[in-house]
């Protein structure tokens, strides 16, 4: 009851309608948030979850044609590693950060990682390739890299990993990417499928 | 929803039908990806052994006249170059001869069915049996324009999809079913639809005759498991005109090779080095100029390594060189096999004395063919291509011995005497070949019959305009 | 700086002394690299065709012992095995016979270059020439610590070092400084001190008759490049028991064969792969259980490849066993090639007729040994080691084809008969070994003159003791 007073006015009070209305509104537009985002997808590591959001789609494409494809998805590099309730309780924070900004189409043409992502980002870099950067008998195979990688982000050398050098929402000519909701399973088209049972 | 909102961000300025040959249309919609596709005419390019050039095969090596002796290849046959000419050299090729009309020539209808996105949509319009039905000229104003769009993708959605049956059937009599390939591997499935190894299967239940073509990969893809197919259903191209070896051709097992290489193993599609991505004014699309990743190291392969574009290439050349110095001792003893079965025939020879011998030849130029004929395969796959010439070698090496033995019982007991084959005029000569008569009858086909079927298909396709502008509301 | 503070962390327990011949002593001051180097000893781990095991090669294979009749390899040959065994298993074989005392047995002192840390210890007491002096069992009491820090380390700074002269002469006569290697080349040089083709020069201007160790690679280390080096010089390991051949052996061509794979374009050294580094108790160092990488793929592959260990391993096995196959076939067309000269050398055949054959037989199996000896090439190079065998079939062709011409001039117009090779024992009877023989000859030999080889040495290593503690004030 008590928390009900906190959250609700006063019956009398006109501002009740309106927090009714707007609880509401919260709530409805959470789910549609929910719904937009395919929040239950967003917990996968499948990297369509991250397509569901079309200002994802060239960051997908640009993973999808990089040299990280095979190894690391969205989450190996953008969710922490170091224990499992991190890695949800922060992809849960983005996630909501994410469908919010997205839901009041608010999102910039060109993002950038916030600080705390980069960080995240840096040691994921790291974890997979602690040997390749830490390992002194590499000291001269790859220049400087003792030095650097301690003081500067990795892709500040490393610019084409894993999206290229070139960032935006409008950098991709076409936003074709394969969508989760895609519900199209077959790669033979009606015509041919009909053809070869007719043969 | 604002997703398909965003999909379809580029203002579509046609709506395009199911099957729309015309690439230009498509282009409408695509135009960057239009217009570099458009450059695979571009034939500037010449690396060690591809490119896009026009490079004629049996000019830099006339053996291959000899080991085709009896067969289309020895009287015309030149290295693929761009998309764009799929169809403008099938019709110059010698192989298709000069047809007069309908019902001439050399070649089935079947032999257009990799060059062009007018084959689906005949394949739509008539069933697929009857799209292989007849002769090659029977179909000639059907099929006009070069490898595009409708070949590769899905007009509604754009997605990647196949349009030739031969694929989806292979994949069935392997037990397989290609909807469930992923996505990445229909970035190579699509190609997989043309640079394959296929036969034209005559004796098919309720199609005998027709020439319906297949891919023999039902108990496998490997040289052997292919050969294993084709021994088993007697199957031949040709008849060896100097050995009288009832042969095989492998034509451009490409798709099956590169499956055995270390880049497939890695997940690296066709599309990853012949369709890298492209920056252009900021934006980013798949670059539709299929070529020689070699033009383009730097988007074909520095994504993945970080090696300088020079020794990239030295690598590819390097694999490339110890193929072929392999191959080409390989082709010599394949050749003196040719020749020497036919001094044995000329010498008295019994088909029982030569069946094995035979037998032989077949297996070692089949599996010498299988790690040639795919111009690719030296890089896509260098040791399984090692491996299958090192395979050609033994059988061929059993073969010469026993002709070498049966020419001593026959009385010759000498090295035969080989012929001058050295320019890809003597080797024709050799074969006898009239390749002057043949170049007559090419163009007086092209004087005559290609003009007809341009008009005819202009015609037809001014009609579809109608249709589109219609359907473009 | 805090590489050297990190360098020099260790406090030095001892010191040890220029060509300090005995690894326990370096171990006092680096325990954690000398109780890995120690692991040495272990010979638990087989895989597809290597590993730690003891693998006796004439009986998974018994065409070797044909192949290798006359010689040393046809009596015994097993796969290497943990540095710790090297002067145990050279004790072991056969090939070294049972000398009863200085002055005798098959082998001269040379044999003893490449398994132990006492050689630049006595090199540098007597001199390298006088080091390759006389017979193998002269040394037995100097040569007992099996190889070890010595051979790869100076011991004042503990840098990678070159001991053995060979390695810096073949430099030389390359026109090459060894000095300017990269510290990077210098991970794979050390290995090249012995995993290196071999012959012993007995020309040597001045040191005429001394078995002077050389690595023949003058004209270049490509298995053209030393055929033609020995074929100028006219050198012979042996001459084959059968076919008369001059023959040339191969050792273990490892460092020339991985020089031409990607791994080394690329500057990945043999202990990258060989000598990875590895971590206990938070300490890092590098391990030096030297060995199969495929039974330590964490460290030794997966530094640079993230791939599953499973996978990493099936494509190394995939790689060995495209080269096998085609290795078997080689080595069947070359037994064959022996068996069918000595049968026209039984007919009657002349000097002048083998001569070309024997040469072919000689390249041949020069360049199957090439592609087999160093069991780690088909993995370290695929591409030349198939590239290799390819020419080695093209060679061995044109020999058993001149045979056959030559055997039916002869009378002998058919396949000749082979015998039953099938297992190591019938092949060694075949070939005419006294294999009882020579293993009680070894049997009194480990009985009789190694124990006093071990007490001659204790004593010696004794005095160095006394020595050293007072070095280590
Ligand atoms: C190999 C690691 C890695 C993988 C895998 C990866 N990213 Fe990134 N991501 C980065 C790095 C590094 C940056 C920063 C790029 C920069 O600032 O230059 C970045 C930046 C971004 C940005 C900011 C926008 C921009 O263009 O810089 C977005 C959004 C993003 N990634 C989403 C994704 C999605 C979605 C996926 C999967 C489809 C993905 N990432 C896969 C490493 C990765
Ligand atoms: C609900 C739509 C949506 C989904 C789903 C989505 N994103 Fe985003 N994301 C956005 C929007 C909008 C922004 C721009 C935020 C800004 O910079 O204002 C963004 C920004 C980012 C950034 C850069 C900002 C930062 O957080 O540092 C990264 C990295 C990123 N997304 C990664 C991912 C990954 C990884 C996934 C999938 C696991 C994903 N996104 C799924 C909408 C979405
Ligand atoms: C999940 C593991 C993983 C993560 C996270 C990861 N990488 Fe990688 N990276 C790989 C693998 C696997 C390869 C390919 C190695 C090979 O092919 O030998 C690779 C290759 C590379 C290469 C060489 C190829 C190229 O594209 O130039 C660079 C550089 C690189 N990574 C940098 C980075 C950077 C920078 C980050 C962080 C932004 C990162 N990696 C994150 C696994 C990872
Ligand atoms: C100051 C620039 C710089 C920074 C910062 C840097 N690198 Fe590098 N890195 C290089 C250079 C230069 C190379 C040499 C290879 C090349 O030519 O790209 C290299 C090579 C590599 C390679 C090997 C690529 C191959 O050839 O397979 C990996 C993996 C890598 N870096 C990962 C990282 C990671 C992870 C970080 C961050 C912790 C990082 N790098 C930070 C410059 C840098
Ligand atoms: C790892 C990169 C890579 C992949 C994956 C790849 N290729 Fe190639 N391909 C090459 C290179 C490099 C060449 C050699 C080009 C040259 O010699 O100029 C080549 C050559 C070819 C050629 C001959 C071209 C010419 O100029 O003669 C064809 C056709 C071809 N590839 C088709 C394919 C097909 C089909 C696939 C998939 C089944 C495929 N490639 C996969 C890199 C690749
Ligand atoms: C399964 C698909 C397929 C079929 C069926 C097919 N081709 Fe091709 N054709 C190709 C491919 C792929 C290439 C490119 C080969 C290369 O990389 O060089 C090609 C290239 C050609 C070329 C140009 C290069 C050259 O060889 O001169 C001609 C001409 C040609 N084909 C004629 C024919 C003829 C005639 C037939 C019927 C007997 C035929 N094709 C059937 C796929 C096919
Ligand atoms: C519809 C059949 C077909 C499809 C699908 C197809 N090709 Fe081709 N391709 C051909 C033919 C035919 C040629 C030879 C054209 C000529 O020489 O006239 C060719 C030529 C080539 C060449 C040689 C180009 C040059 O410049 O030398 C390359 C490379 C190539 N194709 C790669 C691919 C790749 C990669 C794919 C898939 C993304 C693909 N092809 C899909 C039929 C096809
Ligand atoms: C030989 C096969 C082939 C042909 C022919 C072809 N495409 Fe593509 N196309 C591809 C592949 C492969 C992709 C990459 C798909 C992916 O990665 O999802 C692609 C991608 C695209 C895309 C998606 C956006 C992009 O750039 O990645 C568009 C749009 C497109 N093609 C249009 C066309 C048009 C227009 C034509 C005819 C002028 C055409 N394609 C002909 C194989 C082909
Ligand atoms: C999408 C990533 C990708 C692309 C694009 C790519 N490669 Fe590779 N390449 C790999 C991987 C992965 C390997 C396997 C080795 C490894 O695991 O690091 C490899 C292996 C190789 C090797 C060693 C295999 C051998 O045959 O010895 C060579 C050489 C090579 N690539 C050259 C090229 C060239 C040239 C191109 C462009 C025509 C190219 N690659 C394009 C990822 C790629
Ligand atoms: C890229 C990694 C790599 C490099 C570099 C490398 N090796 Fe190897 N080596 C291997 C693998 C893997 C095997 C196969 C082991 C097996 O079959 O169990 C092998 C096998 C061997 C063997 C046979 C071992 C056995 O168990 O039979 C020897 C000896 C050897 N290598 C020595 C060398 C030398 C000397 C060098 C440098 C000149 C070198 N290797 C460089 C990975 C490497
Ligand atoms: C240039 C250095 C070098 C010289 C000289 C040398 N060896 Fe070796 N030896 C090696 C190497 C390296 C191996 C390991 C080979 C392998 O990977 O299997 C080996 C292995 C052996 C083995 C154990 C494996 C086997 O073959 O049974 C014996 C025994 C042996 N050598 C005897 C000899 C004899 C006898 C001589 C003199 C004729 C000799 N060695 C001269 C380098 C050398
Ligand atoms: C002083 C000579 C010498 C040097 C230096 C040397 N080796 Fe060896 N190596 C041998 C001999 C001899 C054997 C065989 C020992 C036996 O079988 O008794 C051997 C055996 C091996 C084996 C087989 C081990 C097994 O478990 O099967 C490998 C792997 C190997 N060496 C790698 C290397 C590498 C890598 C280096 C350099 C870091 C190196 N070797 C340096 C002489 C040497
Ligand atoms: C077959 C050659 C070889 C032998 C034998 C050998 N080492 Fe090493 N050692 C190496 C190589 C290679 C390295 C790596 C050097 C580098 O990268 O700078 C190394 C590194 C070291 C280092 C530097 C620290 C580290 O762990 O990287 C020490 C200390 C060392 N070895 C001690 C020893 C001792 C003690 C022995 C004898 C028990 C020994 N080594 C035998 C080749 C050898
Ligand atoms: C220090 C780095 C490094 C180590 C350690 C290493 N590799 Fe590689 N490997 C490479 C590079 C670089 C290439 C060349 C391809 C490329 O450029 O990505 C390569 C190529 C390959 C290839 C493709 C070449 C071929 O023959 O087809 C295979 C397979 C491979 N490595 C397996 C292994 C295995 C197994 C091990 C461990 C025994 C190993 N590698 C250790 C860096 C390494
Ligand atoms: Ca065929
Ligand atoms: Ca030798």
């Amino acid at each position: 009851m008590n928390l009900k007073k906190n959250i609700l006015p006063d019956k009398k009070s006109r501002w009740r309608t309106v927090a009714v209305f707007l609880i509401a509104v919260i709530t409805g537009l959470g789910l549609f948030m929910a719904k937009e985002a395919e929040v239950v997808s967003y917990m996968s590591d499948n990297p369509l979850a991250c397509v569901n959001c079309h200002v994802m789609t060239p960051v997908y494409n640009s993973w999808m044609h990089s040299s990280h494809r095979e190894w690391a998805n969205c989450n190996d590099c953008h969710v922490p590693h170091n224990n499992v309730f991190n890695k949800y309780y922060f992809k849960a924070k983005d996630g909501l950060f994410h469908a919010s900004v997205f839901t009041l189409r608010a999102e910039p043409e060109v993002m950038f990682m916030r600080e705390e992502s980069q960080e995240v980002v840096q040691n994921n870099c790291i974890r997979c390739h602690v040997q390749q950067v830490t390992q002194t008998k590499y000291d001269g195979w790859i220049e400087d890299h003792a030095k650097n990688r301690t003081e500067r982000k990795c892709w500040s050398c490393h610019q084409e990993v894993p999206h290229g050098t070139v960032h935006g929402i409008s950098t991709i000519k076409n936003n074709i990417a394969p969508i989760p909701t895609d519900t199209e399973e077959t790669v033979i088209p009606d015509w041919l499928e009909k053809q070869i049972e007719d043969k | 929803n604002r997703k398909n909102e965003a999909k379809y961000k580029y203002v579509p300025q046609v709506e395009i039908s199911e099957n729309e040959p015309r690439n230009e249309e498509w282009g409408k919609n695509y135009p960057a990806e239009y217009q570099s596709f458009l450059q695979t005419a571009e034939t500037d390019f010449a690396s060690q052994q591809g490119g896009s050039a026009m490079r004629d095969v049996l000019h830099e090596d006339s053996r291959l006249v000899v080991l085709f002796a009896g067969y289309g290849f020895a009287k015309d046959y030149n290295q693929g170059r761009g998309h764009q000419y799929a169809i403008e050299d099938l019709r110059n090729s010698l192989r298709t001869g000069g047809p007069k009309g309908k019902g001439d020539g050399p070649m089935p209808a079947t032999c257009w069915t990799c060059k062009s996105p007018d084959v689906p949509r005949l394949m739509n319009e008539n069933g697929i049996a009857e799209f292989y039905s007849g002769k090659w000229a029977d179909k000639g104003a059907e099929v006009v324009n070069p490898i595009g769009c409708a070949d590769c993708h899905d007009s509604k959605t754009m997605k990647l999809t196949i349009s030739r049956p031969a694929l989806v059937e292979a994949f069935e009599e392997m037990g397989k079913d290609i909807n469930q390939a992923t996505h990445q591997e229909m970035r190579s499935l699509v190609c997989a639809q043309c640079h394959v190894e296929y036969y034209f299967d005559k004796k098919l239940p309720g199609k005998e005759g027709v020439p319906y073509l297949k891919f023999p990969w039902k108990n496998g893809m490997s040289v052997e498991a292919m050969e294993k197919y084709y021994d088993d259903i007697e199957f031949k191209d040709w008849t060896h005109k100097l050995s009288r070896t009832p042969m095989l051709k492998a034509q451009h097992p490409g798709y099956e090779t590169y499956l055995t290489g270390v880049h497939a193993d890695r997940g690296v599609s066709c599309a990853d080095c012949h369709m890298p991505y492209k920056s252009e004014g900021g934006q980013k699309f798949t670059d539709h100029h299929i070529q020689s990743p070699l033009n383009n190291v730097a988007n074909a392969c520095q994504v993945c390594h970080r090696e300088d574009a020079d020794k990239l290439k030295q690598n590819v050349y390097e694999r490339q060189r110890k193929a072929s110095e392999n191959r080409l001792k390989l082709e010599d003893f394949i050749v003196k096999a040719h020749i020497e079965a036919k001094k044995a025939w000329d010498l008295g020879a019994t088909e029982e004395q030569m069946k094995d011998i035979l037998m032989d030849i077949r297996h070692a130029q089949w599996r010498w063919d299988y790690s040639a004929a795919a111009h690719g395969a030296s890089f896509h796959s260098p040791v399984e291509t090692a491996r299958v010439m090192g395979s050609a070698f033994t059988v061929i090496q059993e073969g010469r011995l026993k002709l070498a033995r049966l020419l001593a019982e026959l009385g010759h007991n000498e090295p035969v005497e080989m012929p001058d084959i050295s320019t890809k005029e003597k080797a024709q000569e050799y074969i006898g070949l009239d390749v002057e008569k043949m170049k007559q009858d090419k163009e007086a086909f092209k004087q005559n019959l290609v003009p007809q079927w341009l008009e005819e298909a202009k015609a037809r396709e001014a009609g579809y305009d109608t249709k589109k502008v219609s359907m473009n509301k």
